[in-house]
């Protein structure tokens, strides 16, 4: 079954290149992964699923907090016996769910950061730390997040007021563009 | 797999018995699939292999020819593997002067475990001499030496 | 003209799935010269091989091609068909439509094709075969063990029972090997040591062994029957016929801090020393790269205190020469250097130990005396850590195979813990319990039943101290992947099973086969599992995959069999593959001039020199001979010889010529 | 020879005295380091969380404008931007295919021949001799060196150091005089990009690295990633209420560090800048 084209398995592994089905579930990437308490499926579960190749466990895995938890650290990979490329799988899985509109609710405000910081690059071509967070106060409407942080910081000359933006912005914004789905 | 419009070029593999022909064994043995093009020849060993035979090979019709024996140290007879090396180097100017185009021609080792390593050697094989096209120009040399060899004895 | 028959066989559907058999044998059977052919479910069967005795009377068959599996595995048995049928087995060919054709194609019409061509190669080659004589050449009763541990001491042992001569060489200085080194054996809790000594002390007082410790194989020559095996002794320092074995000089060396082997690293030892207490000789040797006599070149405190006079410094190592019929390869094994896992902490954190380790701790021989104390303050652990599976099973950094015998040592391990140390947790971290032997299911239960050993199903990712504390990183796969993490006082690393280092130069010596472990390579894996690919030499115990102690004894007795079936023939019946020089009427006698460019490509020293001479005595030409009993038959004079005189039986120029055109034609 | 520089967005603002500090540092080893001239953000954690493509043509615009202003090498001194910085150049030099199709998204011809060095690497292959030889006032503090994740990892991408007890920025502390514990949580992640998103989770992780540092008596933790800095700078105040104590251990740059102990003024490190006062030093 993995290898019929059109299945779950074989689409993985063909856009990923990773092969879910090596997984022998020894579970030492929930054992050294920093984020698995918070998660909803410890990131060798996330791999069970996917191992059944089937579309109810797909959705659960493109559902889950899980794969927004993670925070690519690479820990699990670096330890794999059978180098299983996990960061990259959640990687695709990230991309795959939002494109599928099947992000989780309580992801929300993670993926709203990862917008922010985007369209941040997008229009300066640099991360405009400034515009980044009211950007994303504004998305989140975490308004009173930090206020404590910002004085401080102004203070010790971190922030910076105007954004330098990158002189060839006519190709930021062909990458944008052209790598837009 | 079958393409009509593809060239299916003739391989012949002179194996030793004891390391590759054991591997491509195994090869069938862990049922990993390669093309039919290559043909096995089994010797007792690579230094068996005398380089008139690549030559009647070629004469023959063979596109490519691959020689793979133990490899350095694991020869069964001690040191066979090594002969069939050192002929190679020097015979392999001697087969360039001769218009052999050595290319087609692929020495490698496969020991007796390497199952695998045998199927990627016959499809690189295949897909290489594929590349190259038919091996015309040797049939015709050859045909032109058996003339003139006819020529000479009347 | 030849009159061939062609047998194309089916083997179940492992042939006829991918290749149409039939027409396989309806294709040849329009060959010039072939007489009869057909095509049958399974060939090598009774009624298959009677089918072939058969059509042989029938026919008047001059040569047979059999379309089967590989020749390496049943050419002898249709050989054997044909001679029955008084048919010279030498006339019979097979060609290999099964590893070679049906398992490694598809299904179609290229596969049946190829099929064809490699039955008419061979077709071609049986109509060039000659008659031929197998050749018989005497056998020297003696065999040579390789490796003193449980499995050379159990096939020296039945091998000497049957009234051979055996030779059992062991490059440390005491016999017993890794399980001199255990502590209680499963799945019967019996005292490993307790078991072994006598086997040990009967080995020594063995009056058909001669026993050289301290000594490696250094060359093989020759071939079944008649190896000539050359043994270097290592200086001992110390002369054993002099030596009482009193100790005195272990007592005075002044060396006293060097990592004991024997007690994996945990315990000390001297610079001249004997292993352990029980070893076999009870003799001691000088370790020089220790010794301050041999690094600094003063002190000399052991020749001065022994009482009499048996030390000898300086003296070189000697080889010596031994002609012996077979050889049984029983080197062992090692465990996977713990360095693969910096995240365990081995080597930097004391009481990160591995399982060898974890033996001498809980071995009444130990440096504890059997107690279980930790390393670094020899403190009673009351929780302790199992790692199963370190370095198995991990193809990233250690070994992708399972290494067989962790599951079982480590269920060992906790179980004596919990006897010795009654208030202590003991917590074994798995993936899956293989206790495939004979009571080894019911042991682990015991473990966990009885003793109360936890198992916790998933691998740990990291150890780390803190406070005195070993904090064990660990997830929980049954409980979703949750992680776990455990405070311990000691962990005890389930570290793989390896090759012994330098496996593969002993393989290259001895040209036997080895897998990429550099694990010796069995002939067959199922049918000849104690055969090596070479004629003659054989295998036993861990040498060939990591193995109990029950599987490395039977394997060694078997192997011990099968020397003495070899024993118990009068002469050893060769296959006549070997080179010949031809002969002719005078006045040539032979093609051959003399250039004797075989001789140096020869190997074996089997091309000898021939006068020829005329009536009256004189020397007309001296040409090549082969010596029949040397040639090994590889063929590499008769690629050397340029006046195409010397040929070898069985693949001859005339032979392969017609296969190459054979195969290019069709 | 000069070595390009690609400071990196964080380098330009939240984290500037990273910057002055590898500038300052530079400056006194004799190291010529020229900006690369319109760069632009690698894409970080976001980019290759929500698309694949961007977050590989993001850092390819980099290195092609660096092979473009003829930099043989750069320096990266932020990890998250070495990390994706290499393992762009690692995957497209995988894969011809993707090479080609990310050259034609940026617009310019990619060949991914500029060496990517992190700041330890470039310290490792310039500097450590005329550190040593400069050495003015010996750093001489019980240090916990903290290299996160990205510095290391994945190790089939960068191959710098031990992916498991790392040692390089280890050597270099004990280079400068000071004393390098042994500590468990050298390469646990500090919770990264969720310093926003998710502070939680941020003051957890950050929080557990720091109770260890604190709990094994580390006079000064050093780092080499913008990150993990502010994660254990700035979120000191929610690490500490996490761990329900005050740790008042500081997080120093390594730039910073070895600057002090070449006698660079502090100021010109940008110790200032830091939220945890650096006041033993």
């Amino acid at each position: 079954m993995e290898n019929i084209s059109g299945s779950i398995t074989y689409d993985l592994r063909k856009q990923t290149g990773i092969d879910v089905g090596r997984c022998y579930q020894c579970g030492k990437c929930s054992a050294g992964c920093v984020q698995a308490e918070e998660m909803d499926y410890p990131p060798n579960m996330i791999i069970h699923l996917l191992q059944y190749g089937t579309q109810a466990n797909l959705d659960k895995v493109l559902r889950s907090k899980s794969i927004w938890l993670c925070l690519n650290c690479e820990n699990c990979v670096g330890r794999c016996p059978m180098e299983i490329d996990i960061p990259s799988l959640m990687d695709y899985l990230r991309e795959r769910s939002l494109n599928e509109k099947k992000q989780n609710k309580a992801a929300n405000d993670i993926i709203a950061f990862h917008k922010s910081f985007l369209d941040s690059v997008r229009s300066t071509g640099h991360l405009y730390e400034v515009g980044l967070v009211a950007d994303f106060k504004a998305r989140t409407l975490h308004l009173w997040q930090d206020v404590k942080l910002v004085p401080k910081m102004l203070s010790k000359g971190k922030l910076q007021f105007f954004p330098e933006m990158v002189k060839d912005m006519h190709s930021i914004k062909g990458i944008f563009s052209k790598t837009k789905k | 797999m079958d393409n009509n419009n593809e060239f299916e070029p003739k391989i012949v593999a002179f194996v030793c018995n004891w390391c590759t022909y054991a591997g491509a064994d195994l090869t069938g043995t862990s049922r990993i699939k390669y093309a039919t093009n290559v043909k096995i020849v089994r010797f007792p060993c690579t230094g068996r292999i005398d380089f008139m035979l690549l030559l009647k090979a070629f004469a023959g019709g063979a596109d490519g020819i691959i020689i793979s024996g133990c490899h350095p140290n694991d020869c069964h007879y001690t040191s066979g593997n090594f002969h069939a090396r050192r002929r190679w180097i020097t015979f392999r100017h001697m087969l360039e002067i001769l218009g052999v185009d050595v290319r087609r021609i692929c020495f490698t080792w496969v020991s007796a475990a390497e199952g695998a390593k045998w199927a990627d050697v016959v499809n690189d094989n295949v897909a290489n001499i594929r590349k190259l096209g038919p091996y015309k120009e040797y049939t015709k040399v050859a045909q032109y030496f058996e003339k003139e060899a006819y020529n000479e004895q009347d | 003209m030849s009159k061939i028959g062609v047998f194309i066989c089916h083997c179940g559907e492992n042939i006829s799935a991918t290749v149409d058999c039939q027409k396989v044998a309806e294709e040849v059977g329009k060959v010039e010269g072939v007489e009869f052919a057909t095509d049958y479910k399974y060939m090598c069967s009774d009624p298959g091989q009677n089918l072939i005795k058969q059509a042989i009377k029938e026919h008047h068959l001059t040569g047979v091609v059999v379309g089967s599996c590989s020749p390496r595995m049943h050419e002898p048995t249709f050989r054997k068909t044909c001679a029955s049928a008084g048919l010279n087995p030498f006339m019979c060919e097979v060609a290999n439509l099964r590893e070679q054709c049906s398992w490694v194609h598809e299904k179609g019409e290229s596969t049946t094709e190829k099929a064809i061509s490699l039955v008419k190669m061979l077709v071609e080659k049986v109509k060039k075969d000659q008659p031929l004589q197998s050749i018989e050449v005497p056998i020297t009763k003696k065999a040579l063990v390789i490796g003193g541990g449980i499995a050379g001491i159990q096939a020296a042992l039945d091998i000497a029972n049957c009234g051979h001569q055996v030779i059992l060489v062991e490059k440390e200085p005491s016999i017993g090997g890794h399980m001199s080194q255990l502590s209680e054996t499963f799945p019967t809790l019996d005292c490993s040591q307790c078991i072994l000594t006598p086997r040990m002390v009967e080995v020594a007082q063995h009056p058909n062994i001669t026993l050289y410790t301290y000594a490696e194989l250094e060359k093989v020559e020759g071939s079944i029957g008649n190896f000539d095996v050359t043994i270097r002794l290592k200086a001992k320092s110390v002369d054993f016929s002099k030596c009482t074995g009193c100790g005195t000089c272990q007592q005075k060396c002044p060396q006293k801090k060097i990592p004991s082997e024997f007690n994996a690293g945990l315990g000390t030892r001297t610079a001249i020393y004997v292993p352990f207490p029980q070893a076999v000789p009870n003799k001691p040797v000088i370790d020089k790269e220790h010794c301050n006599y041999y690094q600094k070149g003063k002190c000399k405190l052991c020749s001065k205190v022994c009482p009499v006079g048996a030390i000898e410094y300086d003296k070189p190592d000697e080889f010596i020469k031994e002609n012996v019929g077979a050889i049984v390869v029983t080197t062992g094994f090692n465990v996977l250097n713990t360095d693969f896992f910096p995240e365990y902490g081995y080597g930097k954190y004391k009481d990160v130990i591995n399982g060898l380790q974890f033996e001498r701790l809980a071995s009444a021989s130990g440096p504890t005396l059997g107690e279980i104390r930790r390393p670094s303050d020899g403190a009673i652990p009351k929780k302790i850590v199992f790692i199963a599976c370190c370095g198995s099973r991990d193809p990233a950094k250690g070994i992708p195979y399972c290494s067989k015998i962790c599951c079982m040592y480590t269920a060992k391990h906790a179980m004596l813990y919990q006897h010795k140390v009654h208030d202590g947790e003991s917590y074994i971290f798995y993936m899956d319990v293989r206790a495939t032997g004979k009571n080894y299911e019911e042991f682990v239960r015991r473990a966990i039943e009885e003793d109360g050993v936890k198992y916790v199903r998933g691998r740990v990712a990291r150890v780390y101290e803190k406070n005195g504390k070993l904090i064990v990183k660990g997830a929980d796969t049954l409980l979703g992947g949750q992680p776990v993490e455990i405070e311990a006082d000691m962990v005890v690393l389930a570290t793989a099973g390896v090759s012994n280092p330098g496996a593969e130069q002993l393989a290259q010596k001895m040209h036997i086969s080895y897998d990429p472990y550099y694990f010796f390579s069995e002939a067959h894996p199922k049918l000849r599992p104690v055969e090596t690919n070479t004629a003659g030499i054989f295998l036993a115990g861990a040498c060939q995959s990591p193995k109990d102690i029950p599987d490395t004894v039977s394997m060694a007795s078997g192997a011990a069999a099968k020397v003495a079936a070899l024993f118990s023939q009068k002469n050893l019946v060769r296959e006549p593959v070997i080179a010949v020089v031809n002969r002719c009427a005078p006045p040539v006698f032979s093609t051959c001039v003399g250039c004797f460019m075989c001789e140096t490509a020869c190997p074996y020293h089997a091309i000898e020199r021939e006068d020829i001479k005329d009536r009256k005595g004189n020397v007309i030409k001296t040409v090549a001979k082969v010596n029949p009993g040397l040639c090994q038959g590889c063929g590499t004079c008769v690629a050397f010889c340029r006046s195409k005189s010397i040929d070898i039986q069985g693949f001859s120029n005339e032979e392969m010529y017609s296969e190459v055109v054979s195969l290019l034609n069709s | 020879m000069k070595i390009g520089f690609y400071p990196g967005c964080s380098l330009k603002g939240t984290s500037r005295e990273y910057n002055e500090s590898v500038l300052a540092l530079a400056k006194a080893l004799d190291i010529q380091l020229e900006e690369i001239d319109d760069w632009n953000c690698c894409g970080a954690t976001a980019a290759h969380s929500v698309n694949k493509e961007l977050s590989l043509s993001l850092p390819a615009r980099v290195l092609a404008l660096a092979e473009h202003q003829g930099f043989k090498e750069i320096v990266v001194p932020c990890a998250a931007c070495y990390n994706r910085l290499s393992t762009t150049q690692y995957e497209l030099a995988q894969d011809e295919e993707k090479k080609k199709k990310v050259s034609e998204i940026i617009g310019m011809p990619y060949d991914g021949s500029v060496k990517i060095l992190n700041v330890l690497q470039m310290l490792q292959k310039y500097s450590l001799d005329t550190i040593k030889s400069k050495i003015v006032k010996p750093f001489a503090y019980k240090v916990a060196c903290y290299y996160g994740c990205l510095l290391v990892r994945p190790h089939k991408v960068l191959q710098f150091d031990r992916v498991e007890d790392p040692q390089v920025m280890d050597s270099m502390m004990s280079l400068i005089g000071a004393t390098p514990i042994d500590w468990a949580f050298k390469t646990e992640c500090c919770g990264g990009g969720f310093t926003e998103s998710r502070t939680d989770i941020v003051a957890k992780l950050s929080g557990n690295v720091m109770k260890d540092v604190n709990d094994r008596g580390a006079e000064a933790v050093i780092v080499a990633c913008p990150m993990c800095h502010s994660n254990l700078d700035m979120r000191r105040p929610e690490i500490d209420k996490y761990l329900g104590e005050d740790v008042k251990v500081p997080v120093l740059y390594i730039t910073q560090a070895i600057g002090l102990a070449l006698g660079i003024e502090p100021e010109t490190l940008g110790l200032q800048r830091h939220f945890v006062k650096v006041n033993t030093i």
